[in-house]
């Protein structure tokens, strides 16, 4: 039958893309995320890939658009994602960040390239009307800062509470959710990105010399990995030891605290309280042990990983996501069109992926994942659920935290 | 010239023509749109016509200039129809960065002043161009290219005032710092600039409809959103260098190699310095303006950190590999930067790194860096200086 | 005036100097150079944090603080003295613009190689000293044993170098031969060894302000550790005059301080606006940087 | 026309100049006037130079006016010079290295009218049409200093004494009515001196002449008129002959007569 | 003693100096006379190691100069003062004649004091920077800072240039005089010829790189055809 060709697809291939930061400030720690979505590409290519198809990935470097030395001459985010266009690819998948995705929603849109699982807790994803093709994956930052706030008022009802965030929506999002659930900040302060770069995690200083004259008790953090590092080096040579509470984007334990080994006996990150929409290493659930496998059965891009290394967060988090995608292909079937594959993803229930809630989108929600558990660090290479109680809730004001009825189920058989 | 020449070199131009004409009517079946390729043939014959009349270049050396460069962008137009649109897209961010760097070639190589600031001067124009966008949509799309380009101008002069009493290192500080804080000043003005996420163009800041429908091809939906950018790129570069070589080869530009090559000399011919540097910064930066401008109309979006100071030293590479103080240096800067990144990854390709490896992924900043390192010490004046070196060479050693 | 007042502005001004120490140490590191071989380096960041990078290497071959740091010096001191032979040689009396070029493009090289052998990571450099603030009277003072250490290292490096120029014979050698490298060797003075030696010295002195720098609690060795302070290093050195390392020293202090306030009063983001308007400023009143001499034209 | 009975082309009137303490011009007045060829001369550290410098705007005086009374100006910037009809030629030659003899001759006529900034980004016919005359009157100034064979060539690639011929021609370019000259004559051998004087003795005709020497056997000849600075300090003037006899200039400046 | 035997220098193709022959004796000053780029400086630079010959020797007493580093020759005792006087503007009077007499290893305060007596001027102004000198100051400073390292061989390019004729002639009697107390040997390049020739004790006339005589140098100024052809003396 002449079926009419789907770009990026053919009998034996679908080849997808993404833009990360491969070089440049940003890149530690999130050049993995797409590696690690890679890695399961590659393992379920191994096994026959989907109905004959082999998953071609292919990542561009857009450095993230920060600014230092390391992306001399790396074209920004529109001009990858042009490329990317031009091979062409059937979606990009996990491509990172908010504001470069933001750049080219329109571009991805007037192509008709769905634009999937952005790696990115803004809410800028979840616009179905006007982007039927964009779909975001982790939970907003609205959502899991609701959470935070259900948790800072049943536990610690007489704290003073205090709040820093970037100054993007990352931070306003994350705000506005701690309100909404009942917790407003006695004194809440943004950073901007553009000064950690150039005057290096010093400018997080002032804002926490700040809480501690205000006697804050609690301090939520929306911020990247970095910036929680100046929180806390701040926090430690001023003596001053309030109760964490992080989001789950900076709170990483592996790639939190990085400048302080060897200098402090303990990792000033213990104790945190944070957040995890995915198992963490801890528990006993059957994906870790299959991630594992996964990135062990990947030496070319994680070289000297074993099972003794440690699992970050970002290789989870891109696992996740690989597992998400190649869930959904398998789902939409052999026939494989863009219209087919969001109708799919539209009307379908994931529950076999590693994320703790099931991953569900409809056509007028394209958030993603909307809930997981609190967590606290215990060393610098893990954290641990505090309950296990798996919250859900929904980024609207009004919307409560209910404890979630339905969780994921095991490993789907076919990549066992 | 003889008049009959020309009458000869008309009449046979016109059968040229109406031959070029069939021609494109006969491929564009397969291929785009046939009007287009029609008009780009015809100017490419006429052009020729014109640059072969005998005497031309020294007896009307404007006409010369004019018709090399509309041969030189109706070539490029033709070729970026056949192109894989990808290749359309970084065609279109090239010529988009040769106009940056015709403007930091005039400044740096003709006048003797080091900018690192041209990544401000470039975001000021595409930020001009997505506010202006933002708050007046109905203004039609080639004005607001101008107005970018007379706000890219205003800052140069705002800048250019206190660097003319500079020197050296202390202009490079200065345009540095500038560069650096650029980003944060955009910042400051979060409500107008967007802060971290920056803009995008409303959909009504298109070009006039006619003008995406000449090159529309209905062959796939990304070639209608991206081609006529293209075009529009080509033909705005092609404009801007006709400009830069009439002034590269005007008294104001002979002024700028005097105050370069003895400055108190300079002042006793009578020229100002103060005027002629603050000249050159404006220059400079306006053309920076309309390079930015035509990026935010290409990527439809402007974000703050494009414009931080690692683009300024993109910039700079490119024009030093391809050749400072030099028109043609700009031109191959540009397709540098056009074709780099899939030059490298090819070059990843064929030695079998692997892609997401750390060596690969930081092989960009190992040959750019490499390339500038061997450029300034083994070829100071660029590709284009060791071309017309190796022209000459090879011309006196045929002449005798 | 009332008391948290005085706290703060205490505060500001101590947190300020740490800062800036650290901008003087770049300045002067760019002003060595400048003065010794009259290059302008852009790549007084990178080079010693290569050198920094493989010295540190030895932690993994368990080497104490001091060891490795002792071994970056010495590393610094080759890397300074084998990029003046093999790199910036061919460079001199060449055009202002050519030795800029080539410094920013081996900036690239060298930013890429490192994060091509290390990974952009962050790598925690340990600390011979406590960053834990001293209290007084139950409020932290803004002072460390490490800033102790920070800012006693910094001005014990600054002395040397200032003494370097005014006192000594070699001091005068070294500036002789960038200003005018063929009269001194009519003179009997070494160039050759001695643009060598300024290189080596320059980048010495940067790698004491790496490591200062990378062994605190916030940013650990990154490639990319020096980009935002030679910016600010750069700015002081231009405020004060390339000409002068006490020029360099005092206008590195004194913008440290200035922003210090400026972050405490405004927000961070404005720091490097108001360095540039601190910078446009100077300038404006002297081209040649505060405490150049003026030079008057000789026509 | 005499000497004398007309305005001066240039004139400073009690003219002083310090740095840091020193008096290197204390109170000098002398003028030039077309048609005249006037010589500063004086032992080294005098002042000539600094003289010329305020003359030409580089240096302003502490005390005292330059006028250039025929052009009806004052106190004038370098680049203004050029406006008021003088024409100064540097010590040494002060070519422009990077372009060629032609542009440097085209270079000394910068002034001339041509449609600004805007006609030579757009290539107005005005820009090209004094651009085209402008190389022509170039060429043909070389030709008149029997030079035209080395217009294309660069100052590096040229003798001495024709660099120096080159300046000159760059300043006449300008149609100037007084010509500034530092230290003309030194670098040249004697062939070329003299022809460098039969040079300047022509041009009196049309303009008036100052220039700075130490070359006696130079200037005696060429001169009409000298002015000897010491310390400073106008210490004579007037003709070669007086000037020679001068015990003060003798003993401050020539030394004994041979 | 230098001992100049066959020298050949070029530039490309330009050939500045061909076979160049000629001794310059230790207690005399030989003067090096020509028209502008008859190679004069050329020569001086190549004694210098400034510029490396195509072929030929140099030898000082005995040991042979070419192929030898600039400062090292500079440290056997050759003084040269180049044409342009190069002294470094940046630098003020004393610290232009310190590193004169550093790698020298003479006394400074008593080399200091002898050049200040030398050139009154230049003690007056021993803390201004040489660029704000005069052009005839400078050149003072540029013999002071070769004569305080006490060279044994002294390569002088035209040092008269920009000086007052009073200045000059005392200039030359100094030359003569050191020249003969200290046994220097010096080579005195001079555009003026009359006055070096008054001077020197032998001369060498080059005419484009070639020599085209060499002799005692009151033979040199008494021969009419050089006079004429050579150094453009017209009387
Ligand atoms: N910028 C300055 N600062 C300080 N002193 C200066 C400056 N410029 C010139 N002088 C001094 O002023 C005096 C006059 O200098 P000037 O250059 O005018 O002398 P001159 O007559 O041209 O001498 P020469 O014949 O040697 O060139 C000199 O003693 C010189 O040292
Ligand atoms: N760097 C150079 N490159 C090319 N040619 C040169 C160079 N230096 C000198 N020459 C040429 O070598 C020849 C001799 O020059 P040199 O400077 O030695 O002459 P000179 O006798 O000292 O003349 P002057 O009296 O002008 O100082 C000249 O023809 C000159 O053009
Ligand atoms: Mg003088
Ligand atoms: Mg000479």
């Amino acid at each position: 039958a002449a079926v009419k060709k789907t770009p990026g697809v053919t009998a034996k291939q679908i080849t997808i893309g993404a833009t990360e930061p491969v070089t440049g400030i940003a890149s530690a720690g999130y050049n993995q995320v797409a590696k690690a979505a890679n890695a399961v590409f590659k393992y379920v290519n191994a096994r026959g890939g989907i109905y004959g198809r082999k998953i071609k990935y292919v990542i561009k470097d857009d450095c993230y658009g920060t600014p230092g030395f390391g992306c001399t001459g790396v074209p920004n985010t529109a001009t990858q994602t042009h490329s990317l266009l031009g091979l062409p690819v059937f979606a990009t998948v996990a491509s990172l960040g908010t504001p470069t995705q933001d750049t080219v929603r329109a571009l991805l849109k007037g192509d008709g390239v769905p634009q999937l699982f952005v790696a990115s807790g803004s809410l800028d994803w979840n616009n179905p009307h006007q982007y039927p093709g964009l779909f975001g994956w982790q939970p907003s930052y609205n959502e899991e800062s609701k959470i935070f706030a259900k948790y800072i008022k049943a536990t610690f009802p007489t704290a003073n509470v205090c709040f820093l965030g970037q100054g993007d929506d990352f931070g306003t999002d994350g705000l506005a959710g701690l309100i909404a659930g009942g917790v407003t900040p006695s004194d809440e302060q943004l950073y901007s990105v553009g000064a950690l770069v150039t005057s290096s995690g010093a400018s997080i200083a002032p804002y926490i010399q700040r809480f501690d004259t205000d006697k804050c008790t609690i301090v939520v953090l929306d911020s990247i990995p970095g910036a929680t590092d100046a929180a806390l080096g701040a926090a430690l040579q001023l003596g001053y030891s309030p109760q964490w509470v992080i989001s789950s984007v900076g709170s990483d334990p592996q790639t939190v605290d990085a400048p302080f080994v060897g200098k402090v006996p303990t990792d000033p990150e213990q104790g945190a309280i944070s957040f995890s929409y995915l198992p963490t290493t801890t528990t006993s659930s059957p994906w870790i042990p299959w991630i594992y496998k996964v990135i062990k059965a990947d030496p070319a891009d994680f070289p000297g990983f074993t099972s003794s290394s440690v699992l970050n967060g970002d290789i989870a988090y891109g696992a996740a996501i690989g597992v998400a995608f190649v869930e959904a292909l398998k789902a939409t079937g052999k026939n494989l069109t863009r219209a087919g594959f969001l109708h799919t993803l539209q009307t379908t229930v994931f529950s076999q992926t590693p994320s703790l809630v099931p991953l569900s989108y409809t056509n007028s929600n394209h958030q993603g994942l909307n809930g997981g558990y609190l967590t606290t660090v215990i060393s610098d290479a893990a954290q641990k659920p505090i309950t296990g109680t798996v919250y859900t809730t929904d980024s609207s004001t009004t919307g409560p935290v209910t404890v979630a009825k339905k969780l994921s189920a095991g490993i789907p058989a076919w990549i066992k | 010239m003889k008049i009959e020449v020309v009458r000869r070199r008309f009449a046979v131009s016109v059968a040229l023509i109406i031959i070029a004409t069939v021609v494109a009517f006969l491929i564009a079946p397969t291929t785009h749109n046939g009007v287009a390729i029609a008009i780009v043939l015809d100017v490419a014959v006429a052009c020729v016509a014109t640059l072969t009349l005998p005497g031309l270049r020294s007896s009307h050396p404007v006409v010369a200039r004019a018709a090399l460069s509309m041969l030189g962008v109706v070539v490029v137009l033709f070729v970026a129809f056949f192109l894989p649109s990808a290749s359309d897209f970084n065609l279109a961010t090239g010529a988009a960065m040769s106009i940056v760097l015709l403007g930091l070639s005039f400044l740096t190589g003709a006048s003797g002043q080091i900018s690192l600031g041209n990544s401000a001067f470039m975001g000021v124009g595409a930020f001009t161009m997505a506010i202006w966008a933002n708050h007046h949509a109905t203004t039609p799309i080639f004005i607001t290219l101008l107005i970018s380009v007379v706000a890219g101008a205003l800052v140069g002069l705002l800048l250019g005032m206190p660097a003319t009493r500079l020197r050296g290192p202390y202009l490079a500080g200065m345009t540095l710092a500038f560069a650096v804080a650029f980003t944060a000043i955009l910042g400051e003005f979060s409500s107008w600039t967007g802060g971290d996420s920056g803009l995008q163009l409303p959909s009504e800041a298109r070009p006039p409809h006619w003008l995406v429908s000449l090159f529309h091809s209905g062959a796939s939906p990304l070639t209608t959103s991206t081609l006529w950018l293209t075009e529009i790129s080509i033909v705005v570069a092609g404009v801007a260098f006709f400009f830069m070589a009439n002034l590269f080869a005007s008294r104001t530009g002979r002024a700028m190699r005097l105050i370069r090559d003895n400055d108190v000399a300079a002042e006793l011919v009578g020229i100002s310095l103060p005027r002629a540097r603050v000249i050159a910064f404006v220059v400079s930066s306006a053309y920076a303006a309309l390079g930015g401008a035509l990026w935010t109309l290409i990527d439809n979006s402007v974000s703050p950190p494009t414009y931080s100071f690692a683009l300024s030293v993109t910039i700079l590479s490119l024009i030093v590999i391809g050749g400072i103080g030099t028109i043609s240096g700009a031109l191959i800067g540009g397709i540098i930067y056009a074709y780099s990144t899939n030059v490298i990854s090819w070059i990843v390709n064929q030695t079998g790194l692997n892609p997401q490896g750390n060596f690969a992924s930081q092989l960009n900043g190992i040959i750019f860096g490499g390339l500038l390192i061997l450029t300034m010490l083994f070829a100071p004046l660029g590709i284009a200086g060791a071309v017309r070196h190796f022209w000459h060479r090879a011309r006196n050693r045929s002449s005798g | 005036m009332d008391a948290f007042l005085t706290s703060r502005i205490i505060a500001d001004v101590l947190g300020g100097l740490t800062n800036g120490v650290i901008y003087g140490m770049v300045a002067l590191s760019l002003v060595l150079i400048w003065r010794s071989t009259g290059v302008l380096n852009f790549a007084q960041g990178a080079m010693p944090m290569f050198a920094t990078y493989v010295g540190f290497a030895l932690l993994s071959y368990h080497f104490g603080y001091w060891a490795c740091a002792v071994a970056a010096l010495i590393v610094g001191l080759a890397v300074g003295g084998l990029t003046e032979r093999l790199v910036v040689r061919g460079l001199y009396g060449k055009p202002e613009i050519n030795p800029i070029v080539v410094m920013v493009g081996f900036l690239i090289v060298l930013e890429a190689v490192a994060a091509a052998i290390w990974s952009s990571f962050p790598r925690s450099l340990p600390s011979p000293f406590s960053s834990i603030d001293w209290q007084l009277g139950g409020h932290p003072v803004s002072l460390s044993p490490f800033t102790v250490y920070e800012i006693g290292a910094s001005i014990v490096v600054m002395l040397l170098v200032a003494a370097l120029f005014r006192f000594t014979n070699l001091g005068l050698q070294l500036r002789a031969s960038a200003l005018a490298p063929e009269v001194s060797r009519l003179l009997g003075v070494r160039v050759g060894r001695l643009l060598t030696l300024g290189w080596m010295l320059s980048t010495a002195v940067g790698v004491v302000t790496t490591i200062l720098v990378s062994s605190n609690f916030f940013t650990g060795l990154t490639p990319q550790v020096n980009d935002g302070i030679f910016a600010f290093g750069f700015i002081a050195a231009a405020v004060g005059g390339l000409e002068s390392p006490v020029g360099a020293i005092v206008a590195g202090v004194s913008l440290g301080i200035i922003l210090q306030f400026v972050q405490d009063y405004l927000n961070s983001n404005a720091q490097i606006i108001v360095a540039l308007v601190v910078l446009i400023v100077a300038l404006m009143v002297r081209p040649n940087g505060v405490f150049t001499k003026s030079s008057l034209r000789r026509v | 026309m005499s000497p004398g009975t007309e305005l001066p082309l240039l004139a400073l009137e009690h003219v002083s100049v310090h740095f840091e303490g020193l008096r290197a011009l204390d109170d000098v007045s002398f003028d030039v006037s077309s048609g005249e060829i006037v010589g500063l001369i004086g032992p080294n550290g005098a002042g000539k130079t600094t003289a010329f410098n305020v003359a030409c705007g580089f240096v302003k005086p502490n005390e005292g006016h330059v006028h250039y009374p025929t052009a009806k100006k004052s106190n004038l910037r370098p680049n203004q010079l050029v406006h008021a009809g003088v024409a100064r030629t540097l010590q040494g030659v002060g070519l422009f290295p990077h372009c060629s003899v032609l542009e440097n001759v085209m270079a000394g006529g910068h002034l001339r009218p041509s449609g600004g900034f805007f006609a030579s980004f757009l290539s107005l016919p005005i820009e090209v049409r004094s651009e085209r005359a402008l190389r022509s009157d170039a060429l043909a100034m070389l030709e008149r200093l029997n030079i035209a064979d080395m217009a294309t060539r660069l100052p590096s690639a040229i003798p001495y004494g024709i660099a120096k011929k080159v300046s000159v021609a760059r300043a006449l370019m300008s149609e100037p009515t007084l010509l500034m000259l530092d230290e003309p004559a030194s670098g040249l051998d004697e062939a070329e001196l003299d022809d460098f004087a039969r040079l300047i003795v022509e041009l009196r005709s049309s303009m008036g002449v100052l220039l700075v020497e130490h070359d006696m056997e130079f200037v005696m000849p060429l001169v009409n008129r000298l002015v000897v600075l010491n310390f400073g300090q106008v210490i004579a003037s007037g003709s070669p002959s007086e000037v020679r006899e001068d015990e003060a200039v003798i003993e401050a400046y020539l030394g004994v007569a041979e | 003693m230098i001992a100049i035997d066959n020298l050949s220098v070029s530039f490309g193709a330009v050939q500045a100096l061909r076979d160049v022959t000629f001794r310059a004796e230790t207690g005399q000053i030989t003067a090096v006379l020509g028209a502008n780029g008859a190679g004069k400086t050329t020569l001086l630079r190549t004694v210098s190691g400034l510029k490396e010959p195509k072929s030929g020797t140099i030898a000082m007493d005995g040991q042979a100069l070419v192929h030898r580093k600039t400062e090292d020759i500079a440290r056997m005792g050759v003084g040269h003062v180049p044409e342009g006087r190069g002294v470094i503007g940046e630098f003020t009077v004393e610290e232009n004649l310190r590193l004169g007499a550093m790698t020298a290893k003479v006394n400074l305060k008593s080399g200091l004091e002898e050049q200040y007596d030398q050139f009154p001027v230049l003690g007056e102004r021993r803390k201004q920077h040489a660029a704000k000198l005069s052009g005839g100051e400078r050149q003072m400073l540029a013999m002071a800072r070769a004569l305080i390292a006490k060279p044994s061989v002294l390569l002088l390019d035209e040092p008269s240039l920009g000086l007052a004729p009073l200045v000059t002639a005392q200039l030359m009697h100094t030359i003569r005089s050191l020249c003969e107390t200290n046994d220097l040997t010096v080579i005195l390049v001079e555009q003026n010829a009359s006055s070096a020739l008054r001077i020197a004790h032998r001369a060498v006339v080059l005419h484009v790189g070639h020599v085209v005589a060499n002799d005692e140098a009151s033979v040199v100024a008494g021969d009419e055809n050089l006079r004429q052809y050579y150094l453009g003396l017209v009387e």
